[in-house]
C-alpha cells in the first residue's frame, strides 16, 4: 500500500501537534499549574496518531492514556485538552476529571478510566452494538505492555475473537509499566504472542514510524469492517519521558534512551517525507508553525476560560430519563 | 414465554420473562447477554425460547466472564443499544465490581455519556445454596454513585421495575430474588405497566409500627404483621422497592406518622442497607422517634450451607414479631 | 516410562472411589437427602486420580469443582465426604459448605471456591511460599475449559510463568461449560493454545487416560520441582452428566456422550491393566469389594453424624489471633 | 529506610515504612509483593531500599495483576507466609474486589484455614488524584464478614496498626491516606509497640458532643474542636482507627457521655460507615441521644478533579462547626 501526500502529511501535522500539545501541558505543570498528573506520549506520537487518522468519522477510537494523538484527531480542539488539564468547565469533562481521562461520543472517542485494561472490554461492546446492527463501523483500542497483564485484557480478547467482532487492539509496547520492565511483566519476548491464545491475527510494526502504523491499522480496519474480526498490532516503541512527569525514570538505562531517541517518530516521519519527495524544509516549517499557532491560541484558549464553581461537584451523577420513552 | 394480552396469574419468575420479552419486542436495542442464556434459557430459564425468537445475537451465551460482559454491555449501551446482563447467581457480580463501580457508575458525571444498562443479579438465601450461592450483594453498590439498585417483592413489581429498568439511562442492578421465584404469584394487568424507579410502596398499612424492608423479607415482614394484627399491633410495612435512589420521603412519612420502626434486610446487618435508613431516620426524624430504631438482619457471616445454620442465619418472622413487641411496650 | 503395578492398583483404586462416592451421592440427591447441589465429575475421575495421585505428601493440591479424586487421594475419607454433602458436622466444614467445597490444609489440599479460577492465583501463591522457602514442594491445580475465559486464569498463569513458580496447571477440557459449547467459549482450537501467551510448556493428554495422566503429571512435578517453573496440561475429556444432577443436558448431543461412554477411564484402566498383565478379574473384583465396603461405611458414618446447631453458624468468621505473636 | 533505636520524629508515611521494615527484620514470612515496589521503591516510596536490603524475592515487583497478586498472597499466606500487598492506589483494590471477599474473607469461616495477609490500600482524597486516584473504598469492605479493616490517622497509629496488621491471622485492609503522608509528623518510641486492631481511642476529650471519625478526617475534627473551644463548645473526637470490627464501646461510652454526635467521614455519604455508627447509636443509646445524630460526608458523587469542585465536595472544619452550632443549640 501506498501513502498519498496528503494523508501523509495529515499525519505529520497530528504528530506535530500531538507534541506541542503535551510539551506545553508539561510545561504548565513544572509552572505548578497543573493540579493533577501528566502522562505524556512523547516518543510514541506515532501510534494514536497512526490509529486514529485510519477510522471514519463514525467509527469509534478507546484511547488508553498515552494517546494525546487520537483525541486530537478525533477532533478535541487543543484548546480543549488544555483546560481539561488545567481544570476548566470548557473541558470536555467540565472539571470532573483530569489529564487524559476525556471523551465525546459525538467525535467517536470514549473516555479512559485508570485502571488499565478496562478499556478494552468497552471497546468490544461498542464493536457488539455495531455487528448487531449490521453497521459496518469499526472501534479502535489501546493498551500498554503492562495493561495486558490485567484479567479483563484477556476477556476481551477472547470475546471479540469469539464473535467475531470488529475491533483492533493496538499495544503500545514502550518496554516499561511505570518501573515494571517487560520482563517482570511477562515470560514471552512479544507482546504479541498473547494473541495466539485467543486465535486473533496478530502484527509487530514499528512503533515510531506512523506510516506503518496507519497502514497497517487501515488493512486491519478494512479486514474488520469486511467482518473478518479482530487484530491485535503490537507496536514497538520506547516511553521517552518518566512515567508521569513527576518521575525521572532513572531505572531506564540512559543508553537505551539515546537509542531511541535517534528513531523519534517526528524525525522518521520527517524523513520519509522527504524521500518520498512530498515535503522540502520550507514546507515543514509551515506546518510547524501551523502547530505553534493552534498551541498559542489553544493556551489562551484554556486560560481565558471559567473554573467550574464547587456547586457543580453535584451535577450530572445520573443521566436523566427520556421522558418521552418512559411515556 | 406467555403471551401477555389478558389479566393472568404469574409468578414471579414469569414476571421477568415477561418484562425481558416485551422490552425485546417493542425496542430493538434491547439486547440479553450471559452464560447459558441462549438454548439452555438461563439457569433458571428465565429466557426459554428467547434465542428461538429474537435470534443468536439478541440472546447470545457468553465466554465465562464477567467482567468483559459487564464492559461489552458498557460499550454497547454508550452506542445506543440496551444491554441485559443476566449474571447466573448475584454472587459472581463480585467478578464484574470493577466494571461495575469504575466505568459505568462514573461514565455520566465523568463525560456525560450515559450507559443504559441492566444488570440482572438472582440473590438471596433460603435455596440452600451455600456461600456463593446466596450472598444478597446490594450493599457492595449501594456506596457508589452513579448506580441504581431495584429489589421486587412482588411479581408486579418485579415485571414493572425491570420494565422502567430497561427504559433508564442509567446502569440498574436488578435484585432478583432466588427464594421468590416461584413462591410469589400474582394476576396481572393486560396493558403495559411500569413501576417508577425511586418510589417505595407501603405495602400493608399500619398505625403502631414502621417496618422498613424488601425483597424477600417483605413477606416475612408481612407475615409477622398478620400474627401481630391479633394481638392488636398495627404494622406498617414498607416495600423500598428501589434501594438506590432511596425514597427517603415515603420512609420519613412512614415513621414519621408510627413513631417506631424496624428496619429488616436479608443481608447481614454490619454495612448493609438497614444502617443508612436507620441513619437517615436518626437524623431526619429524630423529633417524632418514640424508641430506639431497631435493625433485624442476617448476623455478620457467610451464606452457611447446612440447613440447621442456614435457618438460623436467616431473619424469620418470630423477630420481627419479638422486636415489635418490644418496641410497643417501650 | 513405565506404570508399577502398585502405582497403577492405586490409580484403578481411587477411581473405583471416586466413581462410587458420587454415585452413592447421586442417589442420596435424587432421594431429597442433599440440600445443595450436586456436580459430578463422572467419566472424568482420571484427571484428578491422576494427578492427585502423582503428588507427595507435602504437595499442595487446589482442585476445581470436579476432582473428587483429589480429595479421596489426598486423604478426605469418603465418610467426610458424605458428610459435607448432607451438612453434618463432621464434614471438613462442618456444614458451613456444600458439595465439594472443602478442603484440609494438613491433607495438602485446598477448598474451592464457586467463583471459577478464583483457585488458580491463589495456586500460585502456594507455590510462591514454596519457591520463597526454597522447599522443593509443588502445586497442581485444576479448570474447566470455561474456567480458563475468566481473568484470574490469565493473571495467575503470567504470574506463574514470570516468577517460574513450581505450579502445574490442569485443565479439565470436557467440551462444555454448563451449556456452553467450547467454540462459543473460544476461538481456538485446543486450550492448550491458551499456553503460549504465557511462555508455559503446554501438553495435551487424554482425560480419560488416568495412567497417562500420572504419568504426565510426575514429569512436569519433576520439572517444577527442579526449578524449571509452570506447565499447562489440557485433558481431553467429556462431561457425561449434566452440568449438575437437576440437569438433563439435552443441549449435548446424544452421540457424543455415546462414542465417550466407550472411552469410559475406568475401563480404560482395566483394559491397561489386563494388557499389562497386572491383574486378572478375580483381582479386579476384589477392588470393586473393597471400595463398595469403603462406601457402606462412609455412608453410616455421615448418617450417623450430628448435624450442627444453629448458632454454629456464628464460629469461625474470623481465625484467632495467636497470643505469642502478638506479646 | 530509618534506624528506630531512639525515639525520632517520623512523618505518617515513614511510620509505614518502619513498621513495614521492622516486621520483615524479625519476622522472615513477611514479604512484600506489588507493583513497583522492588527498585523504585513504590510509587510513594514507602518501600525505598527494601529490595536491597530483604532481595529479589522477598520484595518484589508484580505484574500489573491486583486480582492475580491479591490471590497469590492468600495463597502463600494459607502456606504459613505473611504477605503484604501493596496496591498502588487503593481505587485499583476494585480490580481484586473477587479475592478479597470472596477468598480471602471467608476461607477461614468455611474450612479454618486462616489468611494471614495485609493489603495496603493508600486513599483519599486532597491531592487533585480525580475520580481514580481519590476513592475512599472503606465501605466497599466493610460490609463482607471475615475482613478487618483499619485507617490509622497518626504516625502512631500508622506503624503501630501496621504492625499489628501484620501479626493478625485474617485479612487485614489497612487504609493509608495518602493526604496525611506527609503532612503529620510525631514522635515515636524506640521500641517495639503495636495499636491492638479493634480499639477506638478519643484523641480529645469533650464534654458536649462527640464526633466519631477516623482517617484525615480526625484532623478535621480536631481543628473544628479548637476553634469551638473558643465558643465554650467543648468536643470529644473518637478515632476509630479500626473500621471493621468496629469498637462498639468506645462509641457507645462516649455518646452516652455527651448525648449528642456527629458521624464524620471523607467517603461518601451513603452506605458509608458512618451510617452504620449513625445506626449502631441509634440502637443502642436511643435513650441517652437528646439530639439527632448528623452526618457528615462527602456528597453522593464520584471524586471531582478540578480544585474548586474538589474543595466543595471534601468535608472542612466548617462543617463539623456549623453542626455542633447546631447540636448544641438543639
Ligand atoms: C488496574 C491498575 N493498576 C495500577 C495502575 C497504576 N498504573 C498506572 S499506569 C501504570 C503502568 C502502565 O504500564 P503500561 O500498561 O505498559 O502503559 P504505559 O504507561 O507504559 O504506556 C500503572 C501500574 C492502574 N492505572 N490501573
Ligand atoms: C465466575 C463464575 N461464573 C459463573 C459460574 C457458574 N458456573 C458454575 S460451573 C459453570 C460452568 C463451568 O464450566 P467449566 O469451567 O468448563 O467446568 P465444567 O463444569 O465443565 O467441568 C458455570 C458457568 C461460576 N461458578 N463462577
Ligand atoms: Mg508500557
Ligand atoms: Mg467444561
Amino acid at each position: 500500500m501506498e501513502i498519498s501526500k496528503p494523508e501523509f502529511l495529515q499525519l505529520y501535522y497530528y504528530l506535530l501537534l500531538t507534541r506541542a500539545v503535551e510539551e506545553r501541558v508539561t510545561v504548565l505543570y513544572r509552572q505548578g499549574r497543573i493540579a493533577g498528573g501528566v502522562y505524556t506520549s512523547h516518543g510514541m506520537e506515532a501510534i494514536s496518531v497512526g490509529y486514529a487518522c485510519a477510522l471514519q468519522s463514525d467509527d469509534i477510537a478507546a484511547p488508553f492514556h498515552r494517546d494525546m494523538g487520537a483525541f486530537l484527531v478525533r477532533g478535541i480542539t487543543p484548546g480543549e485538552i488544555v483546560a481539561q488539564y488545567l481544570g476548566k468547565r470548557t473541558g470536555p469533562t467540565k472539571g470532573k476529571d483530569g489529564n487524559v481521562h476525556l471523551g465525546d461520543l459525538n467525535r467517536g472517542i470514549f473516555a479512559f478510566v485508570s485502571h488499565l485494561a478496562d478499556n478494552l472490554p468497552v471497546a468490544v461492546g461498542a464493536a457488539l452494538a455495531f455487528k448487531l446492527r449490521g453497521e459496518s463501523r469499526v472501534v479502535v483500542t489501546n493498551t500498554g505492555d503492562g495493561g495486558t497483564s490485567r484479567g479483563d485484557f484477556h476477556e476481551a480478547l477472547n470475546l471479540a475473537s469469539v464473535r467475531k467482532l470488529p475491533v483492533i487492539f493496538f499495544c503500545n509496547n514502550n518496554q516499561y509499566a511505570y518501573s515494571t520492565p517487560l520482563h517482570h511483566q511477562m515470560a514471552i519476548q512479544d507482546v504479541v504472542e498473547r494473541a495466539k491464545a485467543y486465535a486473533i491475527p496478530g502484527e509487530i510494526v514499528d512503533g515510531n514510524d506512523v506510516a506503518a502504523i496507519y497502514l497497517m491499522a487501515q488493512s486491519a480496519i478494512q479486514r474488520a469492517r469486511a467482518g473478518g474480526g479482530p487484530t491485535f498490532i503490537e507496536c514497538k516503541t520506547m516511553r521517552m519521558h518518566g512515567h508521569s512527569e513527576h518521575d525521572s525514570a532513572k531505572y531506564v538505562p540512559r543508553e537505551l534512551l539515546e537509542e531511541w531517541k535517534k528513531k523519534d517518530p517526528i524525525l522518521k516521519a520527517e524523513q520519509s517525507l522527504k524521500q518520498l519527495g512530498y515535503v522540502d524544509d520550507v514546507e515543514l516549517l509551515e506546518v510547524r508553525k501551523r502547530v505553534e499557532k493552534d498551541i498559542e491560541a489553544a493556551v489562551e484558549f484554556a486560560e481565558q476560560s471559567p473554573l467550574p464553581e464547587g456547586p457543580e461537584t453535584l451535577e450530572g451523577v445520573y443521566a436523566e430519563t427520556l421522558v418521552e420513552v418512559l411515556a | 414465554m406467555m403471551t401477555t394480552a389478558v389479566a393472568h396469574e404469574v409468578t414471579y419468575l414469569e414476571a421477568i420473562s415477561e418484562a425481558l420479552d416485551e422490552e425485546m419486542s417493542q425496542d430493538e436495542r434491547v439486547f440479553l447477554l450471559g452464560e447459558d442464556i441462549g438454548p439452555y434459557g438461563g439457569a433458571f430459564r428465565i429466557t426459554e425460547g428467547f434465542q428461538e425468537k429474537y435470534g443468536e445475537w439478541r440472546v447470545f451465551d457468553t465466554p465465562l466472564s464477567e467482567s468483559g460482559i459487564v464492559g461489552a454491555a458498557i460499550g454497547a449501551a454508550m452506542m445506543g443499544m440496551r444491554p441485559i446482563v443476566e449474571m447466573q447467581f448475584a454472587d459472581f457480580i463480585s467478578c464484574a465490581f470493577d466494571q461495575i463501580t469504575e466505568m459505568a457508575a462514573k461514565n455520566h458525571y465523568r463525560w456525560g455519556a450515559a450507559v443504559p444498562m441492566v444488570i440482572r443479579a438472582p440473590y438471596g438465601g433460603g435455596v440452600h445454596g451455600g456461600p456463593f450461592h446466596s450472598v444478597c450483594p446490594e450493599a457492595w453498590f449501594f456506596h457508589t454513585p452513579g448506580l441504581k439498585l431495584v429489589a421486587p417483592s412482588t411479581a408486579y413489581d418485579a415485571k414493572g421495575l425491570l420494565k422502567s429498568a430497561i427504559r433508564d439511562n442509567n446502569p440498574v442492578l436488578y435484585f432478583e430474588h432466588k427464594f421468590l421465584y416461584r413462591r410469589v404469584k400474582e394476576t396481572l394487568p393486560p396493558e403495559d405497566f411500569f413501576v417508577p424507579i425511586g418510589e417505595a410502596e407501603i405495602k400493608r398499612k399500619g398505625r403502631d409500627l414502621s417496618v422498613i424492608t424488601y425483597g424477600a423479607m417483605v413477606h416475612i415482614a408481612l407475615e409477622a404483621a398478620e400474627q401481630l394484627d391479633q394481638e392488636g399491633i398495627d404494622l406498617e410495612v414498607v416495600d423500598l422497592r428501589t434501594l438506590s435512589p432511596l425514597d427517603r420521603h415515603t420512609i420519613v412519612d412512614s415513621v414519621g406518622k408510627t413513631s417506631k420502626v424496624i428496619v429488616l434486610h436479608e443481608a447481614t446487618k454490619t454495612g448493609g442497607i438497614g444502617a443508612e435508613i436507620s441513619a437517615l431516620l436518626a437524623e431526619e426524624c429524630f423529633s417524632s422517634l418514640d424508641a430506639p430504631i431497631l435493625r433485624i438482619a442476617a448476623p455478620d457471616t457467610p451464606v452457611p450451607y447446612s440447613p440447621p445454620l442456614e435457618e438460623f442465619f436467616l431473619p424469620k418472622a418470630r423477630d420481627v414479631i419479638a422486636a415489635a413487641r418490644q418496641l410497643v411496650a417501650y
